[in-house]
């Protein structure tokens, strides 16, 4: 793998940039992997590369029915944190947090990871309750937050106006080392470092079909043919729903479709990410400049990567009510993604009624942030059996109403 | 942005007029219940890739529940038919069979 | 350069005159032209800076497709970045800014990147500012922030003092594009009398037609359109709307339409832009087609525009591109160009044609009239770099060799039409590429599809391909039928007018000119001019293996400027697939996401802002509290009283002061808030024995009883006491944010599972207010005021009485929330301030003192009441609290009975309620836990336990609080840890009885 | 008793059309309305006919409204409200039905002006069709008036009714307002 580098960009200059190699290689299947991961997702690729990374599982195909990281991976707003309530949760999404820290440098790739900070707005008192709570729990989490005044919140953020007049500002439960990436990045760059690990990804081969031995995963039916694994990991955020019914299994998921918008560019206003719940609207400004925002998720199950215009109206009024300055701004897209929500909002990463047939799924609204903790976590279980990241986010939580409910503090996740 | 004819009341209703409630047709599972039927009752849903019998409710109307069967793929409708039933009535089963060929793909973006 | 001719110029009033400024420079126009126009005019070809390179920009197109012309549009608080000068219409004393430029426009130090483009290639970024690891965030990412962004922000406290709204509207066919095409489908629609609205971006009609020229009917575009038009003002059924955008298109034939009313006039009253909200049954979108530019070396410079807008410029707003104008082309029309430019008594030097053998009877005209053209040929590179000085050209076949150097002031190129599909492909339509017009086209049979599976949108004219004005009118004039027909209109069966325009010979596509191109130059020839993304970038990030059109768009940022790569897409695309060396159709497009053009944010929020941004509930005491001083706090959309603070007081002060009157002598509560559904019928009880987890069949009339209600899941959803007031009519109270999700909660059920149960609810909370009168001395005022046996024999603890109080028509229920004696008077809604002033001045004699929703909590949480959404978060079960006595063992069933049952919810290991009081009388942080030695498998330190409610107890004197512990109630005594808000120190305190205050009950049963 | 106090004291706005709000007795009915009881009863009480299905009868100052297929809301003067209900609960208390005195929890806006304009001003809050086609005279429509739940009843052609929640009568007295501005005619209706 050729390393990227100024000196290397310097040097491709001055021959016009020929001498840049493919970032991942074009694969064809194989007859037989150990390990078939499919989806080549942030989170697919993320499980392929710690597989390899952590257990010398190389022999591996990440199986893409479109393009990599083609699904949410490219189509969410990027917010990176870790300031969940529960145990569990946090334990993954600060995992996920420090690995992002040093991201660029593990993958020789750079994912612009940029801790600016993450502000979420308490405009009621059952909201600055709930953040003071998650506070405390993040303390003993070992997940750095602190609960700051309106007035520190105005110094970080200028153009926020404090006083409402609906729902004043109240505080802020405030994470310094959340942030943003590049969403595409993170995908190509775990794509280029597994290609150079040996790995196969294969993009436009869709799984048609699951083989089974009774309770054994014995390969999958692909558009490219049969291909025969030791084990399998379904990582389809979107479609999870369908690829469990390809394995005889059902899930506790509803797919629906989630929104995202981005304004045009304009010179820097907002140094972080901001979040206001009690509204419904978070936003932050990219690289380039855009105001990026997350809309609201649709409440009837939805595969059209179109979402209702309704929930743009009402998160853009609830950023014009929050940051009036913004009126005047205008918004250049906006679009869908299409989400898996589980039955208690928490992700799934879980052994399945199939012996050797893993699955992560059900991130909801939330998943970028998680994915590399989610593929470390994941790789774990898939090689061991289990992982202390991922055993309480099993599917047979749901049987015994051992939930991991983070809508319990004000705070939704995003 | 869905219109969904209410059939308790008849008007045609803009999406933001309803409330979805998920999978309609889930007969409710009581103490008596295993712990298996329980969380399939609770929990388990179908979440197709194609035609979907859901709950909405007319909410900013006449109030009532209804149930419509949808495509979750292109949002076709098959029609929508009182709650007050456990299986979908015939005429929207044959609606689906002579509309329906194959399972429609949507836009990959 | 650049400058209004003599003579022409339909669109502009050349008998007034109007000014503006640019960058602050006074500069004149006329009314109808455009911002650009009047640039141009003014002799104005460098208007703006590049995204990346900031390389100096100049108007390159006329319409909703301009990448370069954006500036900041106006001050203060209307001050508008990335406003496109082609789409703004001139009015006097418009504020015009360049963008991306510093210093100044003509001198930017960002173009220092122009010079160091060769370093900065496509995903640079990716490659470099990897370490050291600190610089990204504290050195790299700040100066590309400060570098990258385009126009300049809002200021900080900037107002928008203009008005925005929406409108729906339901038509029963919509014509998206007010060209000839949709003139005519609007007129064969309407000619069915059927409903139909038909939208223009612009503020005129006839689209290209009057400026392509040609005969409809035997008579001038112009004068075809004049005359349509009226045929369509006589049609009742027709509205015909200017200025009105097809932004988005949704399902079930939902289309956003975005109508900017006050952009062109600034001091017209009303709002400034609407949002329109039109439910079609057929939508046909006429929407035309955009030009595509051609890759050369230096494409992008000042000078070189789009030849259909050089005529746009000379035919609608009189103005030339400049004196000597080279043509290059692929194809007939821009010859329309060359003709139009020599019309009006310039000079063409050449039109370079890249076909070898040239085109057809335009290429004919052109000749006749003197002009030379140059077939197979086309631009190696452009000379001069502000202002252009000539251009060199070279055989399309070759490499580039310069052949000739022409001079010249301009450049029109043309690479062909691409035809706007974005509403088509909005809502998931399909397209077809069309390889004589190398462009991709609406596939007819993969359209999109409304509520009923059949097709609802159908592609007219230009925008489904058609070339020549006959076949765009004949194309029309079926769209316009077809939606008719689909929706059970007979259209007329007049046929489409008869169009005649020049043959036009066939054009040849031209990716790359010349088509062998080195390096050296593909690195000058754009693709995305306001993105800076160049022909050497999609080869690069094809060789890099980014084969998706969609891993090149975003590996190069590929048609993701303002613009939306209007013309930009097809040529990447096709660059692309040469570098693969795929054919187009399998290397795809790239989605169409709305809005077609950038959608002000004011426009979305429509009249939802300030006092509109949410509905405030208000009670019917709420001017009461506000005249006295209520500090208010939000409960879902209610305003309820947080406390009064009185002059010199503090919100603990007031607090404690409401606390001390309550208890001491008589508090008063606006409780109005508080759901009350009424549910009768003979399967009440029965539904309230499902409903509530304990028995509310058995409750006796005249009484009440406090319940709880679970979600199916098993947790505790709300709580609230509950009055029978006859054998088959219940009355249920609900928490304040209850009310409506109960209600719904109720139906639900009745609806949808238990139907053939007879039960009726009604949500009443809103006609009744409830006053709470609190306090040892509640008994006497509601004596004194008469007219209800009150006494502690006829109206017993949790019982009611109705009559009249004071001349009023209540309901006393002899309820506590605090402990204290206290009624709740229910009394319909509009006579509550009455009731309430006559009992403020009644309870003078006891200093009746209103209290707040913080002394409720408080005096709640000093007798261990709990409180849902404090003690309970939606991971609560009955059982935690120790409310087994409210859960009823005799009943087989209720809802959340089986949930409960569940391994973890049967736990013994679960943490239960207690009472926590500090060592040191202290108040625990709220939401604080309680530690135990270790950790866990992730390293987080083991808890034992939280804190629910926290507060001082003006009553007690010291802190108290609820919290959930493990094993709680096994462990009365014993001391938890709890760390403080800094996560460090610890504060120590015992698990105690709940209920702090009076547990004996002596105060309330009196 | 006194005179009962109305949400915003009888607001008026003049504009495109004029809102104003008036006092109404309200009475809400939940039963089977084809039961001939219940049919007798509320035709009795107000001399009004039957309503069909998303339609509104009137007599003199009295009107029944269709709300719901098992629900029914009686117009009435203002102080009649109570006696009304307890009349009515009477006569039906042989049925399963359920009577309630609802004067208190609504209010009412009076809407009047061009009848174009009147329809245009509650369509920039409602996705209803309030074309002259799809909402004729006697209409009554439940939906969606910006982010509250309203009832429209068009009663002749430049005069309606708005219904909506007490609590958010000043929302929805400001929403008519505003959208009822001078200068933002859409003149398409």
């Amino acid at each position: 793998m050729k390393r990227y580098s100024a000196f290397a960009v310097a040097r491709e200059a001055l021959t016009g940039h020929r001498g840049w190699e493919r970032a991942w290689r074009r694969a064809q299947p194989k007859a037989r992997y150990d390990v078939i991961i499919v989806g080549a997702g942030g989170h697919g690729l993320a499980t392929a590369y710690y597989l390899g990374k952590r257990f010398g599982i190389t022999n591996v195909a990440v199986l893409e029915k479109g393009w990599l990281g083609g699904g949410n991976t490219g189509r969410n707003t990027t917010i990176i944190r870790s300031n969940y309530l529960q145990d569990p949760s946090a334990a993954i999404y600060e995992k996920s947090r420090a690995l992002y820290e040093t991201l660029s440098q593990d993958l020789n790739y750079n994912v612009m990871f940029s801790p600016r900070g993450v502000m979420m707005l308490a405009q009621t008192e059952h909201e600055v309750r709930g953040y003071r709570r998650t506070a405390h729990a993040n303390a003993l989490q070992g997940v750095e937050t602190r609960f700051i005044t309106p007035a520190e919140v105005k110094k970080i953020v200028p153009i926020i106006r404090l006083e409402g007049p609906r729902y004043p500002v109240l505080g802020a439960l405030w994470q310094a080392r959340g942030g943003t990436a590049r969403h595409d990045a993170v995908a190509w760059g775990y794509a280029r470092a597994c290609s150079a690990m040996g790995m196969d990804i294969i993009q436009q081969c869709e799984v048609t079909g699951i083989r089974r031995d009774g309770d054994r995963v014995t390969g999958v039916d692909t558009t490219k043919g049969a291909i025969a694994c030791d084990k399998l990991g379904l990582v389809v955020a979107g479609h999870s729903g369908v690829l469990a019914q390809m394995a005889g299994f059902r899930l506790p998921i509803e797919s629906v479709a989630l929104q995202a918008l981005v304004s045009e560019p304009i010179k820097p206003i907002m140094d972080c990410v901001v979040m206001a719940n009690t509204v419904h609207g978070y936003m932050s400004q990219s690289d380039k400049g855009e105001m990026v925002i997350g809309g609201g998720a649709d409440g009837y199950n939805n595969y059209t990567q179109r979402g209702s215009f309704h929930h743009v109206e009402e998160t853009v009024r609830a950023l014009i009510e929050t940051f009036p300055m913004l009126s005047r701004l205008k918004m250049l897209r906006w679009w869908g993604g299409i989400v898996d929500m589980t039955g208690d909002r928490s992700p799934i990463l879980s052994k399945t009624p199939l012996q050797n047939c893993f699955v992560n799924c059900g991130w909801g609204t939330g998943g970028f942030k998680a994915i590399p903790g989610s593929g470390w976590g994941f790789a774990e279980l898939m090689a061991k059996g289990h992982a202390p990241l991922t055993d309480s986010f099993s599917l047979d939580r749901f049987r015994e109403g051992r939930f991991i409910d983070e809508s319990v503090a004000a705070g939704v996740a995003h | 942005m869905l219109i969904l004819t209410c059939p308790c009341c008849g008007v045609a209703a803009d999406e933001i007029e309803l409330a979805p409630g998920g999978q309609a047709h889930i007969a409710r599972r009581g103490p008596d219940s295993t712990d298996a039927a329980f969380e399939e009752y609770l929990f388990l849903r179908d979440n197709p890739r194609g035609v979907h019998f859901e709950r909405w409710r007319h909410a900013m109307g006449c109030g009532k529940w209804f149930h419509a069967a949808r495509c979750t793929a292109t949002n076709e409708v098959f029609g929508t038919y009182p709650a007050q039933t456990t299986e979908p009535p015939q005429e929207i089963r044959d609606r689906i069979a002579e509309r329906r060929t194959d399972q429609p793909k949507d836009s990959r973006a | 350069m650049s400058t209004r001719l003599a003579t022409g110029g339909r669109l502009i009033d050349r008998s007034r005159q109007v000014s503006f400024t640019f960058d602050g420079t006074t500069l004149r126009g006329h009314p109808g032209d455009t911002l650009a126009s009047a640039l141009l005019a003014s002799g104005r070809t460098l208007v703006g800076r590049s995204f990346k390179y900031h390389r100096p920009r100049g108007v390159i197109a006329s319409g909703a497709e301009e990448p370069n012309a954006l500036v900041g549009l106006g001050q203060g608080d209307r001050f508008e970045p990335n406003a496109r000068a082609t789409t703004t219409e001139l009015f006097d004393g418009l504020q015009a800014a360049s963008q991306n430029c510093w210093p100044s426009l003509d001198y930017d130090v960002g173009a220092v990147n122009a010079a160091l483009s060769r370093f900065l290639p496509a995903g640079f970024y990716y490659k470099m500012f990897i370490h050291p690891r600190a610089f990204w965030k504290h050195v790299y990412e700040p100066f590309i922030r400060h570098s990258a962004g385009l126009g300049r922000a809002p200021a900080v406290e900037a107002r928008d003092p203009d008005r925005y709204e929406h409108f729906h509207h339901h038509t029963d066919v919509l014509v998206v594009g007010g060209g000839v095409a949709g003139l005519q489908a609007a007129k064969t629609a309407g000619e069915s009398g059927l409903r139909v609205l038909l939208v223009e971006q612009t503020g005129h009609w006839g689209g290209r037609a009057p400026v392509d020229g040609g005969t409809i009917d035997g008579k001038t575009p112009e004068d075809w359109i004049g005359d349509t038009l009226q045929a369509l003002d006589n049609m009742p059924n027709v509205t015909l709307r200017l200025r009105l955008q097809g932004a988005g298109l949704y399902d079930h034939g939902y289309v956003l339409g975005y109508e900017r009313l006050a952009d062109h006039a600034p001091d017209a009253p009303g709002p400034r832009h609407r949002l329109w909200r039109i439910r079609a049954g057929r939508i046909v979108t006429a929407t035309g087609a955009i030009e595509r530019p051609l890759p050369f070396a230096g494409n992008d410079r000042p000078g070189v525009m789009l030849a259909s807008a050089v005529r746009d410029y000379i035919v609608n707003w009189g103005v030339s591109a400049g004196d000597r104008l080279v043509v290059v082309t692929n194809n007939d029309d821009a010859y329309r160009t060359a003709l139009a430019h020599h019309r009006a008594g310039l000079t063409v030097p050449a039109v370079l044609d890249a076909r070898p053998e040239g085109g057809g009877a335009l290429m004919a005209e052109a000749q006749a009239a003197g002009i030379r053209v140059l077939t197979g040929r086309g631009i190696a590179q452009v000379n001069g770099t502000r202002a252009l000085t000539g251009v060199e050209i070279c055989a399309q076949a070759g490499e580039g060799t310069p052949l000739e150097t022409i001079a010249c002031d301009a450049v029109a190129m043309s690479g062909g039409w691409s035809p706007v599909v974005h509403l088509w492909s909005h809502c998931g339509g399909k397209l077809v590429w069309d390889e004589a017009a190398a462009a991709f086209r609406p596939d007819p049979d993969r359209a999109p599809i409304g509520q009923d599976g059949a097709s609802n949108v159908i592609a007219a004219g230009a925008a489904n391909g058609q070339g020549d004005l006959s076949s765009i009118l004949k194309d029309a004039e079926k769209a316009g039928k077809t939606a008719a027909r689909d929706l059970g209109g007979t259209p007329s069966d007049a046929s489409a007018p008869d169009a005649e325009q020049p043959a036009e010979a066939p054009l040849a596509p031209v990716w790359m000119m010349p088509q062998g191109a080195p390096h050296a130059l593909r690195a000058k020839a754009f693709l995305d001019f306001q993105n800076d993304v160049k022909v050497s970038d999609v080869h690069l990030a094809a060789q890099e293996g980014f084969e998706s059109v969609e891993h090149t768009k975003r590996y190069t940022t590929l048609g993701m400027a303002t613009d939306q790569g209007k013309m930009s897409n097809i040529n990447g695309l096709a660059v692309l697939s040469r570098a693969l060396n795929a054919p187009i159709p399998q290397v795809g497009t790239t989605t169409f996401r709305p809005p077609y053009t950038p959608v002000s944010m004011g426009a979305i929020a429509g009249e939802a802002r300030g006092p509109l941004f949410q509905p405030i509930r208000r009670t019917p005491l709420h001017d009461w509290h506000e005249t006295h001083g209520a500090k208010w706090e939000p409960v879902g959309q209610w305003r309820r009283p947080y406390c009064y603070p009185r002059a010199g007081e503090d919100k603990h002060a007031a607090v404690a002061r409401e606390i001390d009157a309550t208890r001491g002598s008589l508090g008063l509560l606006d409780a109005s808030t508080l759901g009350k559904i009424v549910v009768k019928g003979p399967d009440a009880g029965r539904f309230l024995d499902m409903l509530y987890t304990n028995m509310m069949s058995t409750l006796k009339p005249g009484r009440c009883r406090y319940g709880l209600m679970c979600s199916e899941n098993g947790f505790l959803i709300d709580d609230g006491v509950v009055a029978r007031l006859d054998d088959d009519t219940f009355l249920c109270h609900t928490t304040t944010g209850g009310a409506d999700r109960i209600h719904a909660h109720m139906e639900d059920w009745l609806q949808t599972e238990w139907w053939d149960w007879k039960v009726y609810t009604a949500n009443l909370t809103e006609q009744f207010a409830q006053i709470a009168v609190v306090g040892p001395n509640a008994r006497k005022l509601l004596e004194k005021l008469g007219g209800i046996d009150v006494s502690a024999e006829t109206l017993p603890f949790m019982a009611f009485a109705e009559g009249q109080l004071a001349g009023h028509p209540v309901r006393v229920f002899r309820i506590s929330f605090s402990g204290e004696l206290s009624y709740e008077i229910a009394v319909p809604a509009g006579q509550a301030r009455a009731l309430w002033d006559r009992i403020v001045d009644a309870g003078a004699e006891w200093q009746i003192t209103p209290y707040g929703t913080e002394a409720l909590h408080v005096m709640r949480a000093e007798k261990g009441f709990i409180m849902i959404g404090d003690e309970t978060d939606g991971t609560v079960i009955p059982q935690d609290l120790g409310l087994d006595w409210a859960i009823s063992k005799k009943k087989d069933d209720y809802l959340g009975k089986r949930a409960q049952a569940r391994s973890h919810m049967t736990d013994p290991d679960r943490w239960k309620l207690v009472g926590l009081k500090t060592l040191d009388g202290s108040v625990l942080p709220d939401g604080a836990y309680a530690v135990t030695e270790g950790t866990n498998v992730n390293g987080q330190r083991n808890t034992e336990g939280r804190v629910t409610s926290s507060y001082h107890s003006p009553t007690l004197g010291h802190g108290i609080a609820m919290g959930l512990a493990h094993r709680g109630p096994e462990r009365m005594g014993e001391v938890l840890t709890f760390m403080r808000d800094d996560g460090k120190t610890a504060i120590e305190a015992r698990i105690v009885d709940p209920v702090f205050f009076d547990p004996e009950g002596a105060k309330q049963n009196v | 008793m006194s005179d009962p106090v109305l949400p915003l004291g009888g607001a008026r706005f003049d504009g495109l059309i004029a809102v104003e709000e008036v006092p109404q007795g309200m009475v809400a009915l939940r039963g089977s309305l084809d039961a001939e009881a219940v049919k007798a009863a509320v035709t009795e009480l107000t001399g009004a006919a039957m309503p069909d299905p998303l339609r509104a009868t009137r007599q003199g100052d009295h009107a029944l409204l269709w709300m719901a297929p098992d629900e029914l809301l009686i117009l009435l003067p203002r102080a009649d409200g109570p006696q009304a209900a307890r009349d009515l609960a009477d006569t039906l208390s042989g049925e399963h039905a359920l009577v309630t005195d609802v004067s208190d929890a609504r209010a009412v806006f009076a809407l009047s002006g061009d009848d174009g304009r009147l329809r245009e001003t509650l369509a920039k809050l409602t996705s209803a069709d309030l074309s002259p086609g799809a909402f004729a005279p006697g209409t009554v429509r439940r939906t969606r008036l910006a982010q509250i739940p309203a009832a429209l009843w068009l009663t002749e052609p430049g005069v309606a009714r708005v219904l909506c929640f007490r609590s958010v009568a000043r929302y929805a007295f400001d929403l008519l307002s505003e959208a009822g501005r001078e200068g933002s005619a859409v003149e398409v209706l």
